[in-house]
Parts: C-alpha cells; structure tokens; sequence
C-alpha cells in the first residue's frame, strides 16, 4: 500500500511529444483509472511508473521514494500486461516464483506467497501448468498472481482485459473489483473502453492530446464532464451533442435546436458564449404525447430492459433517444422527444461547461 | 465442405503428377539403384555381378573408409556444435542493433552465405595462403610462427570447419534472429520488473524460448555437414585428399576414379543409412530434452 | 526497454555492440580482402605486407579472366540453369504442395510423409546413381541433365503446403460460391495470394542453384557447358602470379548473387527462414 | 568440315602454346578440319573426367596424355590403339621417336598413343640472386651442382645473402615432388618397382636417403615450406625464390615475363647432381584416342584425328618454346631447335632420363602417385621421419 | 428476394450429430438471424444452406428450388464471411467483378453492378484499393459489395462484425439495418452476441444442443423466453434464475426463495412442478425502503445511465439487480431488492414456462 506521486512529468519520442506536464496524486489503495482514446499516452504514463519508459522530466514518487530514476525492478511495482507476458517457458508456479528468486527470497516463503496468492485467485489447480494449457482468462488470473506475490506497493493493470472475450470480460471485471476490495491495494488501471472505467474506477484519469483532461470519481466524469471532449467519450451510446443557440435571461434561459424547437434550461448561467447543448440518450425519451421536439425514427434496437432508438430531427440532425423496456417504435414512426431538464449539459465555445445537475 | 471427390481426385492427378515423374525419376529410381548396385561389382556405368554383402565386408578393414568415416564424423563436430553456438552469439548482438545499421551489420554477416563454395575457397585459400595469405602476414607480426592451414593433417580439417562455419553461419544466424524477434518485447520486460539480471534473462528466458529454433538449426546443420565435399575436395585440390577423405568424397573417388561404381555406393548407402540415423535420433534426442524442460 | 538502456543497461549494451560490430567488420574481411587483391596487379598481389588499398588499381585481372577464360559462357549455363530449375521447381512443388494442402485424393498422406522423409535424405549419396541416369539419358554436358537431378526440392513443397494450410478455408469457399474451378482457385486465388512465398522460394532456389557445386562439377566434361561455380576454380591461367586473377574470376561469380542479395537483403533473408520453414 | 573435339589439360605456359597450335592448325586446315579443343584441370581432375566420360560415351575424340599411365588406361580399356596403318597414314614411323619415349606409349606390343614431347624438370635459377650471394659461375650457370654437400652450401650462402627462400619446392603436392625425389633416389641407382615389389632391397633406403636431403633443406630454411605449385612459381618469379626446381613447361612462363620485361635474368640447368649420377625424372606428353563406349568413331572423323596428331607431331618446334622437347627427332635435330635457349641449356639431360616404372599402378594422378605424395608432404615439411615414411609407403603400395 | 425453407434437415460430422431434424421457414425479404451459444450449430446450418455443407437428411428449399443437392455457385445465394475472406491481391473492384466473371457476365453490365453496389454502400471511392488499404468497416462493406452484385436470392452472413472493434461494431450494426431496410433482400444472419440479435433480427432462430429452442420475434424472445436456456442465454446481464418452492392456490401463489423471503406471482397457473423464479435485472431494483428482500451490495457497476448491482442475498445466493441513473449504493452496503411482479418468469422442472406478462 503506497502512493504513488507524479509531477510534471514529460516524455518525448524523438520530437513527438507523448506526456505533456502530469501532475497526479495517488493515494494508497486507490484504484485509479487511466482512460483516454487510442494514443492518448495511457500506457505510455503508465509504463514511465513502472520504469520501462524513462521520465524527460518531473518526478515521480512511490511510498515516498524518489524513483524516476530507479530501475524497473527496484521500484517495487508490479505489472499485468495486456497479453499478460507469462513465461511460455515455465509452469504457473516457476512464473510466480521467478522475480522472488531473482531477489533471493527464502524458498520456502516463496512456496508460501505462490500457496496464498493461488489460494486468492482460485488457481491451486493450475500450479503446473504451462502458460499454453490454460484458458484466457486464467492466464489473465496467473498474470496477476505473478504480481500478487510480489507484494509490490502498487499493482499496474495495461488493458489487462483486452485479450478476453465479452462474456469472460464481463465476469473479470466484477473479479477484479471484487481481488481490490479485499487486497486494497494501490492500482492504476489503463483502458480505453469507459465501461471499465465506470464500473471499477475510484477515480478515473481522463486522458487525452497527452495532457490529463479531467480526474474525478466515474460519478463525477459521467455526470459533470469537464469538457465537451469527456461528455462524449464518456457513455454508450455518446451524449448527443446538439448545437444550439442561446436566448433569454436570468432563470428564463432557452436553447433553440437547429430544427427550431425549444428546450428550457433552468438555472444555466447567462451571458456566455453557450453553442451546444448536451443530453445523455437516457434524458432524450419518447413520449407518446405532448409539445416536445418532434423526430422521425430511423434505426430501432431494443436492447431487452430498453430501447435505442436513432432518430432525425426535421431539419436531419441525427439524435439518439432512449424508450423504456420493449419499445413498440418502428423505424419510420414518427416519436416526439422529451429533454430531461435536469439532466441538461451547456458546452461554450472556450471549451467551458455547465451541468444542470 | 462440399466436394466432388471424382473430380478433386482427377485435379490432384493432374497437379500432383509433374513432380511426381520427376520426383521417381530423379529420386525414388536412383536411390532403389544405389542400393541395388550396391551388392554387385559393377563399374561407374555399366552392369556387375551380384557378389552380395561383399562390397560391405570389405569396408570394415578399409583404412580409407575409417578414415573417411572418422574425418566426416570429426568435421561433424566441429562444425555443428561451434557453428550453432557461434551464430547463436552472432544473432544475439545483432539482435540488439536497430534499423539500418542492424541491415548492414546482418549483411556483413550474411553475405559469405549467399556465395557459391568456389568463391568462398577461393576467398580463403588467398586469405589463409601460406607464403602470401594476409592472415600469415598478421601471425609474422603477433610473432607467431605460420600455419600451413591446408596443408597440414592436424589442420586441414578445423580450418576447413572453420571456413564452413563462416560460409554458412548466415542461415543459422536468420533463423536465430527469427527466433529472437519472435519473443515478444513483454517478457523481457516482465522479466526487468522482476529484477532478472542480463544473465539470468538469457539462461532463464531467452535460451529456453529459443531452444526450439536451437534445436533446427542444430539438425539441418547436422544433416548439411554429413554430406560435406565441395569444401574438402576443393581445399585438397594440390594437397593431401587422401588424408582428408570425407565419405562423399570416398563414395566420389571410387565411382569416378577408381571407376568401381558397386564399391562406391556400398559407401553411398552407408552414408545414407548414417544420415537417416543420425537425424532420426536427433530429433528423438532433441525431442526428448525438450520434454524433460517441461 | 529505454529507461533501461538509458540506465543500467548501458555500459554493457555498449560494449556488446561495439564487438558485435569490430566481429562483424572481421567477419566479413576476407571479402573485401578478395575484392581488393582482384584489383591489384601481380607483384603488388604478393607484397609480404598488408595493403589495405591497392596502390595501382587495375582491371587487368578482370580483363584477362574475361578473355582468356569462357566466363561468358559459364554465366549463360549458371543463368539458364539456375533459372531453369527454379521455375521448373517452383512450379512443380507449388502444384504439388496445392493438392497435398487442399485436395482429398487416394495416397495423399503417404505423398506426405515421402515428402516429408526425402528431406532427410542426403542427394549427396545419389551421386554415383544420378551420373549413371543422366548418361543413360544422354544428357551429361547438357543443361537439363545438369537440372535433372536439382529439381528435387521437398522442403519447398513442405513451405507451399504448410502456407496453403494456413489460407484461411474461406477464401476457397468464397470462391467456390463465387463459381470458380479448382484451377481457377488455385491460379487465380491460391497462387497470387502467395506472390510472397514464391517469390522468396524462387530467390533461395536460384541462390541454391547457382551455387550448387558437386553435381555441375560431376557432370559437366565440357570447359563451354560448366557452370560459373565449376568453371572459376579451372582459371589457372599461364603466366607467374595468378592468384589475383582467380580471386577476379570468384569475384565475377560471386556478385550476381551478392548484388542480388544486397538488393533485396530483405526478400532474402525472409525467403531463408522461409525456406527453414520458419515464418519470418 | 570435321570437327576434332579436343581435350588437354595443359593450363600453364604451355597451354598458351598449344592454343597457339591449334590456332595454326585450324587456319591451315580451313574448311576441312576445326579442333574444338577444351583444357581441363590438370591431373586427378582430367583423368576422372576421361575415365567416366569415355564409360559413357562422352569422351573426346583425341586428348593429351601422359606416357607414365597408358599402362594403367590400357587395363582400364578406354584407349584405342594406335596401328601401324595409322602410323603410316600419319606419315610418322617408330623410329622417329626415341626408343624409350616409344616403349613409355606401348603396352605389351601394342601402340596405344603417340608422344609429343618429353618434360623433364630442371633447376630454374635467378642469376641476379645468385651473383649477389656469389654463387654464379662465370658460364652463368650455378655454382656446387655436383654433389650435395656444394648445392647445399650453395643454398646456404643464398640464404647468407639474405633470400628468403634458396629454393622454391612444391612442398605442398606430393605429386610434384614426386618428380624430384624420383629422380633422387634415381641418382642413387635405386628404381621404384622389381618385378612384382615395390622398393625391394635397398630401394626403400634410398628413397629415405632422398627424402632425408629435401628434409634436410626444409630444416635449415634453405627451402620453402608447405608451399603449393602456385605458390612457388610466385616465389620464383617474384625474385623470393632464387631457385626452383619445377617442369620445363614453366618455360614460357619465364620467356614471356622476361619479354614484358617483368622478369630477372634467368636460367634453366639440369637438376644437381646430388648422390651418385646425374639422373632426372621425365614424362611424355602424347596423343590418344579415347575409346568411347557405344560410339564408334567413323573413319573420317578417326583420319581428321591422325591428322591432327601428324601436324602437332611435326610442328613440334613451336612446342618445344613452351620448353618441352619435342619427341619428334626430325624437329630436335633442326638447327633451330639447337639453337633455342634455356632448351639447348639443359638438352644434355636427356640422356639422364628416366621415365615412370611401367605398371598399371603408376602414371600421373595413378595409385602410385597417390600413396607416395601423401607421405612425401609431411616428410618434406618435417612433421614425418623418412625412415618411417618409407616404411609406410612400402607397406601401402605392396598391400595393394 | 426469395423464401428459403429446410425441412427435417439433419447433419452429423462422423459420429456427432450438429443439426438435428430442423425445419425453418423463411419469408421473402424477412431478416432472420440464427442465435445460439458458440458449437450449436448456427454456421453450420448456414453453411448448409450456402452448399458448403452437405445436408444429410431433409429438404432445401431456395426460391422454390430443391436445391440440396446444387453446387454451391448454383444455389445463387450470397455468403458474407467471418474474416470478410476479400481475395487481398485483387482491387475491390476486381474483388466484386470475380464472381461475375467466372459465369461469363458481360464486362459492361459488370462494371453497371459494381457501380450501383458501390453507390449503395458508398464505396466508390475505394474500388481501386486492394483490402490491405482498408479499414475494417471498410472491408465489412466490401464483402457486402461483393454478395450485392450477385444479385443472389439470398445473403448469408456469419458473424459479420465480431472482427471489429466494438464503436465500429455498434455503428455497422445500425447501417447493415438500414441496408436491410433499403435492399428488402431474405437475409439470414449469424451471431452468438444477443446484442445484435436483438436489434437487427425481424426473427430469431435459436438454436442449442443441434436443435431450435426458439423462434420469434426479438420482443418475443425477450418478454417469453420459451424455456430456461433462452431466458438466461437473451438478455445481459443475464436474468436471475433462483430456486424457489411455490405454494398457495388460486391467485394467490407465492414463491418463497432460499432466503425465506417470499414473492407474489400473481396469476401464475397452480399444479405446475414450478423450480424456479426468473427475473431480469431491471425488474429487480434497489428501493431506499420497504417491505422487501434485502442483500448485501457485493460489487456496484455504475454504467452511467443505470447502475448493476451485484448482491448476495441473506443465504448467499448471488443476484443481479438494477437502480437507476448513477447510484450512490456502495459495495457491501445493505440494500432492499424489490420484484416487479409484472415481469416475472417461472420455470417447471419439464422445461415448460410461464410469463407474467
Ligand atoms: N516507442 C515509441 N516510439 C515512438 N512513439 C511512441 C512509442 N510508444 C508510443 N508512441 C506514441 O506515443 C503516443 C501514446 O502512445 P500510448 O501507447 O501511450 O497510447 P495509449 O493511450 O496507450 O493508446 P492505446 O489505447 O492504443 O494503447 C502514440 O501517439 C504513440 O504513437
Ligand atoms: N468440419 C467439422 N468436423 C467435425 N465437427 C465439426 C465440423 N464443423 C463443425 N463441427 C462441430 O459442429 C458443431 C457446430 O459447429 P458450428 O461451427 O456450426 O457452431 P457455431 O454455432 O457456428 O459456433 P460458433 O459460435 O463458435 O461459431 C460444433 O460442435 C463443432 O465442433
Ligand atoms: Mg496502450
Ligand atoms: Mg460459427
């Protein structure tokens, strides 16, 4: 259990930056969350904490120690790959037991952290299995067995469920959560599939264009996204983002979509330069009756406990709204659609932000 | 899937049959002959007598055959063994090179590979030469007396290893870096954060990962040597062939000098019989030290 | 791996590298030692010190392996053989390695598995027998009887095969339902999706072929009809020192191939473990 | 037009020569008759490819050969003989030839080629070495060729004088050095074969006298080491060498460098004399016909190939600039050829010669060759005690 | 457009039977897709259907051709592969053209079809690319090019979007829907991810164990899962199948679960061998009070604009319940599960079910 300091910390390949000033705490038994598109820089920061890529500049702090500068293996951290990097080699005991023999653990202490380890993971059966025996996800489990068993000061996770399929995914993740309450141990988790994120973040990072566009429990990021880009990166399907124009005053303030209809917004603050109008497809939902914005359905996907359905606007901005359990909408009907307005995100033109809630 | 086996059978035919004509011609006839002519007296071209196992009683208190046998087997060790080993070192720091440079570097090593035999003794009897060779001039100068490399019974055959080692190390070391490149970059950092050193991460990791290709290049280099000729007839040329007979160049003296076609291939199919043995149980050797690794 | 090479890594890496390089630059000395005594006169050749540069560079050695040798007939042979037996070979083998992969017929595994057991097979031993099949045929001094016995290359059908093998069964099937022939797959579909496999098995097949020694030398009596690899150790000319002159013969033989090899360094190497029947 | 397929293995200066020949010859017989000719590598090489080409076939129609190992050709049966007819029809005779070079190309009564030349091998010598260390004579010729105390005190000063290599031998190839210690033990009386045994007698010790004089050289320096045929002419023409023991057919070698002025003042005598009488080793260049199996060469084409044989034969005396002399007496006996230099230098030797044993186990590139060269390289380079040489090649060459 | 019908149609490769005795009747221009878990069998009766599988027994039957026993090519319907199986040495173009060529079409009218694939699918401006040099959408679209300009009676599709990343997958899925929607062409789609086949299919076959479980409409699927397999296998998270012993008469029937606790089923038939009580997620949710089961909160996934609550009930038993929007439940908080009696679901020991609604 150790923090883990980053302080504007840089790096470079070549003349391409990749990590532009972070700055980030981390507190012991956190699990954190690094999220951001394809090439945002997540595995990049993350490996710069592990030592396998090096710090241009800042520093980095582990438990207290100044380590930018250590190498990999002194730093006491422990990582899963994405591919998990098992020894093909060794069996799933001789992988656990190499980085202790490496530093000269008493054999039989090592026989025990393999014995705990494999008893919290569920893998005693498994010892004396070579990497090519095993399913995808129990490699997944021996990989993170190999770190348990480090005892490191923190556990880094690089899109470890990647190589799995949906279903297995699924059930890894509630695994994963369920290993960090009881280890509660510090764990930075990179990914860029925000579901993750959402489900098992403490605190999610969320990165983007090298830089740390905004950190906040999956709550905060889902609810009050610090930017247009984290309102539509964050959720599925995206929050609709609609341009509008602003009028009115005081606690009177209306948004005009671009097909003329009007959405209230209670409370937003006047006089900013408001373009667009954010709603989450949930708050975006078809009633039967009423004066709402009138759209035409295109696609319909029923998803069981509710209803996709991707619509047009009059003047053919493409919105998509949300109906409740099996939704009796046809592609074609028309459907009339209702602003939660509580529910309402204001983006302006400086990149600032508002949120209803 | 579907298939129409009549006329998938008439299309194999079809596909299968050029190389099969050239394959029975050219391969599956001349072996049945070698060892049919092996039991009679015939000459290089023409029929014999059938005179039995004589041609192969006759080897056994043949000194040139020992002879033969014992080089082959001698020029076998010192070639496979520091062949692999040598390439092996070679891939690794080559390995560790990036981009052009590791291009160029890897062609200054790979080029002797592409070069026909001729070139290659060429090349080295010039090298090596006893009054002229610039590797003489070097020994003048470390102040060590001359070797007559080709000249010499002691030497003939490790220099003639050595050459064939330079000759054909390129293939073993491609296969070698193959083999490198195919271990993923992960593992060797796993291995850093599990505080490997640069020698446990090469006993423990890299070799064991490379044993396989280790383990082909060991045999295709085991079955290529057996057959060695072209080096050893040709380092002879104008020296002492019979010291450093070689059992192709056995089974090639006794066919095409001394015109005994029978007592040749008895040589041939010994050769064969050794070759076939030897990479049969290599491979189970090799197969049976990769279980025990497991 | 950067912070490592930056850090702890570093003194180390830098001395492998730097012998890795000076081995190298060994390694391949004798070559340049070559090249560089073919350009020499004679008495220059024989100095009883190193020169690393020839002090009067000449061609004369060039000029007379070229005039008082048949070189220019040895290239044609080694060229028309080399190239002879690759596509004779590739073509066979690819048409073979197809069936094998991708047809269920009568004797394909025992096919298989001759195929499979040839490759141990030293052709070395068949000499004697070759010899006597290619004079019965009365094809010494000839082109084909110099091919003859070099069209037996299993390890190429065994790369054919195992590629053919790992074309996903789809694309058959696709072309099956888009009404294509068994022919039509394979030379329509099979053969030009491994352009890439051809390519780098016609390049070691000719690097093989052209340098084949044992067998051109065994059947070829005619100084006109001798393969480059043969004919170059016959330049024992008149006159004094010959060795530059031979060493500008093995030059002359050896750079289709080097140049070959430099061109496509990486056609090369890939079609070598390839031809190991590693997947690059 | 006939074409004469042709094979020779005549690579060195008189190779030059013979293409010279043939060139001559197609110019005069234009039209009628054209020599295809083709050089093979010399020894081993040239006798396999003979061997099995003849067997099937393949075989040229007319070749050089040397005399030594017709008596192994003829047993192996791919020579054809040559008749008297054919003797006539070439407008030659027996008795244009010497006897001995007569007897060396007929087995058991049978002709079966027809010489060309004879090749001794003589003592080239550097005179400009030589004069430095002072061991020119005044007739230009090397001091101390009488016995082997003078020739190895000769070596000596040449060493004193600071040559490198008194004396250039084919260390190397036993089959060169054959030719010397052949006629070392030769200078001693021994000979090589009595009756049916190799080295009977005292013969034994007489090779191991020889063998322990070219030992002797190697150990005090005084001859140069593991040395392979090129190597030595090198060594010679180089001026490393001051004397060379090596076949006349180096001799255009020498006349042609010396033309292009790339050459010392050089001289050819015959071999010292190093035991008890001159003595030199020599064999014959001659014409045969192959015998092809399962190709019978028409009589046409059989005339063109005595023709061809003729003409070489009497144009011998362009021959003899490659050093040889030539078989032919009629050329010998010409003022020209008594005029011809280094030849007329060492032309006394001929009475001194002394051919192969004949036997089917000798000749060039023959089992006799074989057996002994490959004692004679470690002797002569010291790994080996001739005693035991000897005693190793007697064994070898009576078990076979 | 053409119907497609398989009567009693059996396959076994060797000894293991894969299909058995199906019959399915296929309308022209209805979409159906073959839903099943992974080696029921779904490829397999496509393939037999596209003739790259033989039929053992029963009838094919294309456009009112008996067609069993016709090659592949005759059958003239189109196949979209898994892996897209584009010929990658030929241009998209030529690619199309292949087929067309091999049954000696006339060059203009296939350049004519390839233009108007082309249009349909905006692919124009790719034609003279080779696959290599497209994105994956890219060639998804390609390979459907490729079926269009068959102009076949039918296009067969096997699993189509599972090689593609999941935005890509979500928004292919909507595009191939409104392909379906503008072609009107008999379509049979294969995939074992439920997602897709809940919004793509006019019906869905599915298939288990060589045989059809269900076949209905998607809302039909969902709402009345025909047995306890479909129940779990439609729908994700899948619905929650907990022992019960039902007692009471009349309308009055209770369920009592291993807990004790108990749940009305209000008009479920009495006399039935009922075992267990199905309920899916979102008609188990977390209510602040009340008179209801209570558990324990093991893992929370806050997916934004639901929250999945992973509970233990009092005796252990593992349940998956839903609150709405993002939940301020904790893991290992207590909370109060409520059953909507309106979706409830019983399943008898014979396999046989009932629906709330
Ligand atoms: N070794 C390297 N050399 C040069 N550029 C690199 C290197 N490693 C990464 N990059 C670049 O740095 C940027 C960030 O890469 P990084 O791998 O950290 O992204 P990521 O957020 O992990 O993306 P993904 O989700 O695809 O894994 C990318 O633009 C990448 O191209
Ligand atoms: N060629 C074959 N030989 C033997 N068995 C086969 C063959 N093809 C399929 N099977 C078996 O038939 C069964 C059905 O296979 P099929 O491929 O149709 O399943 P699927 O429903 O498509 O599964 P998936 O979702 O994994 O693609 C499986 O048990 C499979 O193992
Ligand atoms: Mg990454
Ligand atoms: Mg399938």
């Amino acid at each position: 259990m150790a923090g883990i300091a980053l302080s504007g910390v840089s790096k470079h390949f070549g003349a391409v930056e990749v990590i532009r000033d972070v700055s980030l705490d981390i507190q012991p038994g956190e699990l954190v969350v690094f999220l951001g598109p394809s090439g945002s820089g997540k595995t990049t920061l993350l490996r710069m904490i592990a030592g396998l890529e090096s710090i241009d500049e800042g520093t980095l702090t582990i438990d207290g120690v100044r380590s930018e500068n250590l190498a990999p293996g002194r730093r006491n951290v422990a990582m899963v790959f994405q591919n998990y990097a098992l020894y093909p080699h060794m069996t799933v005991a001789e992988n656990m037991a190499f980085g202790l023999r490496n530093i000269r653990v008493a054999p039989d202490v090592i026989g025990q952290r393999i014995a705990e380890a494999a008893r919290i993971l569920e893998i005693e059966a498994l010892l004396q299995r070579r990497p090519s025996q095993l399913s995808g996800g129990q490699r997944q489990r021996v990989a993170i067995g190999r770190a348990i068993v480090k005892e490191p000061k923190a556990f880094l996770f690089d899109e470890p469920l990647s190589n799995l399929d949906a279903a297995l995914r699924a059930r890894t993740r509630v695994e994963l959560a369920e290993l960090h309450q009881r280890l509660k141990s510090t764990m930075i988790y990179v990914t860029h599939d925000q579901v993750e994120a959402m489900t098992l973040a403490d605190r999610i990072v969320i990165l983007n264009n090298c830089r740390i566009e905004q950190m906040g429990s999956p709550v905060d990021v889902y609810a009050r996204p610090a930017s247009r880009f984290v309102a539509t990166f964050v959720g599925s399907p995206a929050m609709n983002i609609l341009p509008v124009t602003v009028s009115g005053s005081g606690d009177r303030l209306n948004a005009r979509l671009t097909d003329g209809s009007l959405v209230e917004l209670p409370g937003a603050p006047v006089n900013m330069d408001w373009r667009e109008l954010g709603v989450r497809p949930e708050s975006l939902t078809v009633v039967a009756e009423g004066n709402e914005t009138s759209a035409t359905a295109t696609v319909v996907e029923r998803l069981g406990e509710r209803t996709l359905v991707y619509a047009r606007l009059a003047d053919g901005t493409q919105v998509t709204a949300q109906d409740r359990g099996l939704s009796s909408v046809k592609a074609g009907d028309a459907v009339r659609l209702k602003f939660d307005t509580a529910a309402l995100h204001l983006f302006a033109a400086d990149g600032s932000a508002w949120h209803a809630r | 899937m579907l298939r129409n086996s009549r006329t998938e059978r008439l299309v194999a035919l079809v596909l299968v049959a050029p190389f099969l004509a050239i394959y029975l011609l050219a391969f599956v006839y001349p072996t049945v002959q070698m060892f049919r002519i092996s039991f009679t007296d015939a000459p290089l071209i023409g029929a014999g007598r059938w005179v039995g196992l004589d041609n192969y009683l006759r080897l056994d208190n043949d000194p040139m055959f020992r002879r033969a046998l014992w080089n082959t087997a001698y020029f076998v060790l010192m070639t496979v063994v520091p062949g692999t080993l040598i390439a092996l070192l070679i891939a690794l720091g080559v390995s560790r090179l990036k981009g052009r440079f590791q291009a160029i570097v890897l062609a200054l090593f790979f080029l002797p590979y592409i070069l026909p035999v001729s070139v290659v003794y060429l090349i080295w009897d010039w090298t090596l030469n006893f009054q002229f060779g610039i590797a003489m001039h070097v020994l003048d100068w470390l102040g060590i007396p001359r070797v007559p490399v080709f000249k010499s019974r002691v030497w003939f055959l490790p220099a003639v290893a050595g050459v064939t080692i330079w000759w054909t190390a390129g293939f073993s070391i491609l296969l070698f870096l193959a083999g490198l490149r195919s271990i993923p970059v992960e593992i060797y950092e796993a291995a850093a954060l599990d505080n490997s050193t640069r020698w446990t991460t090469f006993r423990r990791i890299t070799w064991p990962l490379l044993w396989p290709i280790t383990s082909l290049v060991f045999t295709i280099q085991l079955i290529l040597q057996l057959k060695i000729f072209d080096q050893v007839y040709l380092f002879s040329i104008g020296g002492r062939p019979n010291d450093n007979m070689v059992l192709v160049y056995y089974v090639f003296q006794k066919a095409f000098q001394q015109n005994q076609g029978g007592r040749a291939a008895a040589v041939a199919v010994t050769l064969f019989v050794l070759v076939v043995v030897v990479s049969v149980l290599q491979f189970q050797l090799l197969r049976f030290a990769e279980r025990r690794r497991r | 791996m950067n912070a490592m090479a930056a850090q702890r890594w570093n003194f180390w890496g830098g001395i492998i590298t730097a012998l890795t390089l000076v081995w190298a630059i060994l390694w391949a000395f004798p070559l340049y030692w070559g090249v560089i005594s073919s350009l020499k006169p004679d008495d220059e050749v024989i100095r009883p010190y190193i020169e690393l540069w020839p002090e009067t560079p000449t061609l004369e050695n060039y000029i007379s392996a070229l005039t008082t040798t048949q070189i220019g007939a040895w290239y044609v042979n080694s060229v028309a053989v080399a190239v002879g037996v690759t596509i004779i070979t590739i073509f066979i083998s690819m048409l073979c390695g197809y069936a094998i992969s991708q047809l269920r017929f009568p004797g394909r595994i025992v096919l298989w598995w001759l195929i499979l057991a040839s490759f141990m097979v030293p052709t070395s031993a068949l000499i004697i027998n070759h010899f006597v099949l290619v004079a019965n045929l009365g094809l010494l001094n000839s082109w084909a009887g110099i091919m003859l016995p070099q069209l037996i290359h299993p390890v190429i059908i065994i790369v054919y095969k195992q590629f053919f093998d790992q074309v996903p069964k789809d694309f058959r099937e696709a072309a099956v339902m888009d009404n294509a022939s068994e022919f039509g797959i394979l030379f329509k579909i099979y053969m030009p999706m491994n352009w890439g496999v051809t390519t780098a098995l016609s390049i070691v097949c000719f690097i093989w072929t052209w340098n084949a020694f044992l067998w051109p030398f065994l059947s070829v009596t005619r100084t006109e009809m001798m393969t480059i690899t043969v004919g170059i150790t016959q330049v024992n000319d008149a006159f004094g020192v010959y060795y530059a002159r031979q060493l500008s013969a093995a030059v002359l033989a050896g750079l289709p191939v080097a140049l070959a090899y430099l061109f496509f360094q990486r056609r090369v190497t890939e079609a070598i473990t390839l031809s190991a029947g590693i997947k690059g | 037009e006939e074409t004469v397929t042709w094979w020779d293995f005549l690579g060195g200066g008189d190779g030059v020569r013979m293409k010279q020949m043939i060139s001559d010859f197609n110019t005069a017989h234009a039209g009628k008759i054209k020599i295809d000719a083709t050089t093979l590598e010399w020894g081993t090489p040239f006798y396999a490819k003979v061997q099995t080409s003849a067997a099937v076939g393949e075989a040229p129609d007319v070749m050089t050969y040397h005399a030594s190992r017709i008596p192994l050709a003829v047993s192996q049966d791919i020579l054809e003989e040559i008749t008297a007819e054919d003797m006539s029809k070439m407008g030659l005779s027996a008795s244009d030839f010497a006897q001995t070079t007569m007897g060396a190309v007929t087995v058991d009564g049978k002709q079966y080629a027809v010489p060309l030349d004879t090749h001794p091998i003589v003592l080239y010598y550097n005179r400009v070495l030589l004069k430095k260390a002072g061991v020119l004579g005044d007739d230009g010729r090397p001091v101390g060729m009488k016995n082997k105390e003078e020739f190895t005190a000769t070596l000596q000063k040449l060493k004193d004088a600071g040559v490198e290599f008194p004396l250039g031998s084919v260390t190397a190839d036993g089959n060169f050095m054959y030719r010397t210690i052949y006629s070392l033990v030769c200078q001693q009386g021994g000979e090589l074969l009595t009756g049916n045994e190799f080295l009977a007698g005292d013969n034994g010790k007489k090779l191991a006298n020889a063998l322990a004089v070219l030992q002797g050289w190697t150990k005090a320096g005084l001859q140069s080491t593991y040395t392979d045929y090129p190597a030595t002419v090198a060594l010679f023409t180089s001026g490393k060498a001051a004397m060379m023991i090596n076949g006349v057919w180096e001799v255009p070698t020498m006349t042609d460098l010396a033309k292009q002025g790339k050459l010392f003042d050089w001289g050819a005598v015959e071999i010292p004399v190093i035991f008890d009488k001159p003595c030199t080793y020599a064999d014959s260049h001659s014409f045969a016909i192959p015998k092809n199996k399962g190709k019978e060469i028409s009589p046409e084409k059989r005339a063109a190939v005595l023709e061809v044989i003729s003409w070489m034969d009497k144009h011998s005396l362009f021959w003899a600039t490659a050093g040889h002399i030539p078989a032919y007496k009629p050329v010998t006996e010409t003022a020209e050829y008594k005029a011809m230099e280094p030849n007329a230098t060492y032309s006394t030797l001929t009475a001194n010669m002394i051919f192969d044993p004949k036997s089917t186990k000798a000749g060039v590139a023959g089992p006799i060759f074989d057996i002994m060269s490959n004692y004679f390289v470690p002797t002569l380079n010291g790994e080996m005690d001739p005693g035991e040489a000897v005693k190793s090649i007697k064994e070898e060459l009576n078990s076979m």
